[in-house]
């Protein structure tokens, strides 16, 4: 059986191509920051990016031109405030203008799950009272069969690439994860292909009889990147680094500013390490 | 002058909304520390659900971001999200869901979407997250945020999440499963709906505020309920917990975290 | 807090009412047994039972009077052969008749799923090219809002009551079970009530992060009862006991062995200790 | 005579049907031996998945059971039933089902539902299971059966799952994803679909075995494919590795289970 273990940057440019729609996801835990910077490397331009909470690594993909359209359900720097790149995109059209395709988690979260399963639409008693259906034509509805109640329906989420980070996988490509895992498992079973970037690559994982194993069989890529998660976190190997996130409100306040730090950071480093060694400096 | 702020104040008020033993989604912010203060002091079986999926999650300091590792470590359990959403709140499992915003209107309808218009907003907001489904089916919910005419507003911008409606049983009518916002805490006091306008009304002030500063903070021309009630300042306990949780958590969100190596 | 613990009589006589929809789960592991035993002590009928794979523990029931309609996808003997009760009731209306509402296990899978959900319905690219809609009027279409594809409905399942066995539970409430966890999750949120045996009840469920728990507040009442689940079987407790299961066909193949075998060994044993007694005095 | 018997030649036919490597959604009784057998001889890394949630199972004796204990113990991992059903059979994430049943007609559609009328059956069958989604969605499944005139028939009297329904390309005309039952292995040998009308035809016999004896234990009138491939008797180590595997299988049904206490 064929290794599905490779790098980063491989995975990268084989499965995301301009114009894809582009899952990264990670609820605050797991977020794949190694592999968005990867993205932000290789130039990619046009991508649908798919994701619950945007988080600092869509500021970036975003602030550096990556995006032409956003799925989302809440886009803030958690606890800290507004993801200023996000809103550049939105209010100001820059670098370039931003569609958005607005939710709300319980809808993001069925879209997902209806992806996963291979069924072309969710029902949620979701959306109610409330104005989103005004500004989005794909949050419609479906009448019950048997009752006759009208709920809510949105399309299936069915990514081209959905990209996660994990604690583990095998040469195989089976993946292990715990801790918070959001609707990371719907998106990688809802996606065409699947790549996914963990701490450790294994021999063989842990015996986990109900654990949280995405099968090697919808996995397309496993590539090994230490600390790939970082500023969020990886339960049992590092913590979410709140600080940074605290302080990336002033670096992305401005344009100037952010470009400079993306510039110093992720363009000049040519991987991960790199850029955790950079960061390393000037701390 | 009092030996406590209006900020600690509108927390231990909100705390005191909470009863022991009730399921409680939490928001971030403002009802995190409220849920926690109120678990850490007369609800020490509360049970805090995060929508992270964290269950009966006792976190030692309060999170930053809805998914922090303490609450996960701290939890009973961690389930997927999608039962979150499923499972618990909208098959009705959650007695209360308390929900921040920056505008709310005088039915209890809040915006956390847009300022503005939105499809060229002043101020995008973060937007609707988990509030707009724990609005409609947590069996009733609390709203925290600071009044000021910008944010008690006479019209929001943008609906994000149901209140009352257009009050006057409009929620009723609907498939909204959740009895509705039953407090609104603010840094004066409480605005609570009057039972059949469902108009959010003052029925609480806290102890050194005015009927004349709640009507300057809102943007409507606020009514006062039949009978306010005075609430009373915060404990000792009340306040060296909330103060000892907040430097916790200062001190732990400051604390530098080792770069993965 | 209340504590949720109880006896399994108490629990019985409190939840399952004659003439309830009642669910026993647990596929092929954790089949609550005793229960079903302590319901047909207490002369329950009318039941709907509701059940994936109705096992030998409906066709005691069925056998036994309990049921007047049954809800079900699969039902045999696993590997032995056919459930003789069951075939008895719905070919010859033994003991009294009893109505069939057939599915799928996929189907069922779904609507289980609805019902913990909150939702009227479940929606699934199933029941294609059968003839189970021909002969079961609650399965019905519903057509997508976004592609127009016509799919099958069916109505949720929200049993009155449902009782499953598990390894453990806490004094509050807590149940933690492992192993094949079959739809039992998707069956206890769908209840109005959920009764739970168990093998131990502990002070302080052991911890485990994504363990698979039923929060105490969606738990109506625990019982401890060792051994609960035989002849099916409790993972890192007790093996299936596949030779009786075996032996049951033998026993249940004619009305007059059968009753003779429940008189014997359910209604002589006032519970489920005594019950297992009996079977090792003929063993 | 041979020293091997039809039924060992046909769970020894059925298994070299598995290619390795492939994921394959596994019915109980006949196909569970065929897919077993596979894995322990030309397919170690074939995937089996039994339908109670063990994925990558790897049983040293037979299960009695979909889901006996033995295959969660020797399963790369335990998932829940909605999902088996629904993140991986219908989402096409399955490449071979492997089915019984207890009637199959000229088009491959299945019976498993009853004998007689339904709503007066002569004898009633266990009916559905994971049968109808399975051979709805696999991406191709294998077929299963001793033949009699009485399970190969020419009128199914239910069908509970859909093979090529009429026939002439009726079933790519539906929502079932998969492409059909490509192989149905019977005790005297194997028939396969006609490319056009989808009638399964003779398309490989056992050695010993012949096209006479097919088509008497045959309900319809049986045609016979252009070539008829002679199955090469089973190896040494195949009729060795499956009388251990049923060994081992009656030994442990038989074991005494300690009861409970």
């Amino acid at each position: 059986m064929r290794s599905k273990v490779t790098t980063l940057s491989e995975a990268i440019a084989a499965h995301v191509l301009d114009g894809a729609c582009v899952a990264l996801e990670g609820f605050t835990h797991l977020i794949p920051f190694a592999a968005g910077h990867e993205i932000i490397r290789q130039g990619r331009r046009d991508l649908h990016l798919v994701r619950m909470t945007p988080d600092l690594i869509y500021d970036q993909m975003i602030g550096m031109g990556c995006a032409s359209r956003l799925t989302f359900s809440w886009g803030g720097n958690p606890g800290v405030g507004s993801l200023h790149r996000l809103r550049d995109a939105v209010e100001h059209q820059w670098p370039a203008p931003l569609a958005i395709d607005e939710h709300t988690h319980a809808g993001v979260a069925a879209a997902y799950s209806a992806g996963a399963a291979g069924l072309p639409f969710a029902t949620l008693r979701g959306y109610l009272g409330t104005d989103l259906p005004s500004v989005n034509p794909r949050i419609r509805s479906v009448d019950c069969p048997f009752t006759g109640e009208r709920l809510a329906a949105v399309p299936a989420l069915n990514p081209d690439v959905t990209i996660l980070h994990a604690q583990r996988a095998d040469r195989r490509g089976n993946v292990a994860m715990h801790g918070i895992v959001g609707a990371q498992r719907e998106a990688a079973f809802a996606a065409r292909a699947l790549i996914v970037t963990v701490e450790e690559i294994v021999e063989e994982l842990p015996p986990a009889m109900n654990g949280i194993v995405l099968p090697h069989w919808i996995v397309s890529a496993v590539a090994q990147c230490r600390g790939g998660a970082y500023p969020s976190y990886v339960h049992d190997h590092y913590a979410r680094d709140n600080s940074f996130y605290q302080r990336w409100d002033a670096i992305a306040r401005e344009r100037d500013g952010f470009l400079a730090w993306m510039n110093r950071h992720v363009l000049a480093s040519r991987d991960h390490a790199t850029f955790l060694a950079s960061l390393r400096e000037v701390a | 002058m009092s030996d406590w702020t209006r900020d600690e104040m509108m927390t231990v008020a909100a705390a005191r909304q909470l009863r022991d033993g009730c399921i409680c989604f939490v928001g971030i912010g403002l009802p995190s520390a409220a849920c926690n203060l109120a678990r850490l002091t007369h609800a020490p079986d509360v049970v805090l659900i995060y929508e992270s999926g964290t269950l009966g999650t006792r976190p030692d300091v309060l999170p930053l971001s809805i998914g922090d590792g303490e609450l996960a470590d701290t939890a009973a359990c961690v389930i997927p999200l999608p039962e979150v959403f499923g499972y618990l709140l909208q098959a009705g499992r959650v007695d209360v869901g308390f929900l921040g915003a920056a505008q709310v209107d005088r039915h209890g309808n809040l915006n956390s979407t847009v300022i503005g218009p939105y499809d060229a907003p002043r101020t995008r907001l973060p937007g609707a997250g988990g509030a707009t489904e724990i609005a409609a089916h947590a069996r009733q919910t609390f709203v925290m945020l600071k009044a000021t005419p910008r944010s008690l507003v006479a019209q929001l911008d943008f609906r994000t999440s149901g209140g009352f409606l257009e009050g006057n049983g409009a929620r009723a009518r609907t498939s909204m499963r959740g009895t509705g916002p039953q407090s609104v805490i603010t840094d004066f006091g409480v605005l609570q709906p009057h039972p059949a306008s469902e108009e959010l009304q003052l029925s609480a002030l806290f102890e050194g505020t005015t009927v004349d500063e709640a009507r300057a903070a809102t943007g409507w021309p606020l009514e006062v309920a039949a009978t306010v009630e005075t609430i009373a300042p915060p404990t000792k306990i009340e306040l060296e917990t909330l103060r000892a949780l907040h430097a916790r958590t200062r001190e732990a969100h400051r604390r530098p975290v080792r770069l993965p190596a």
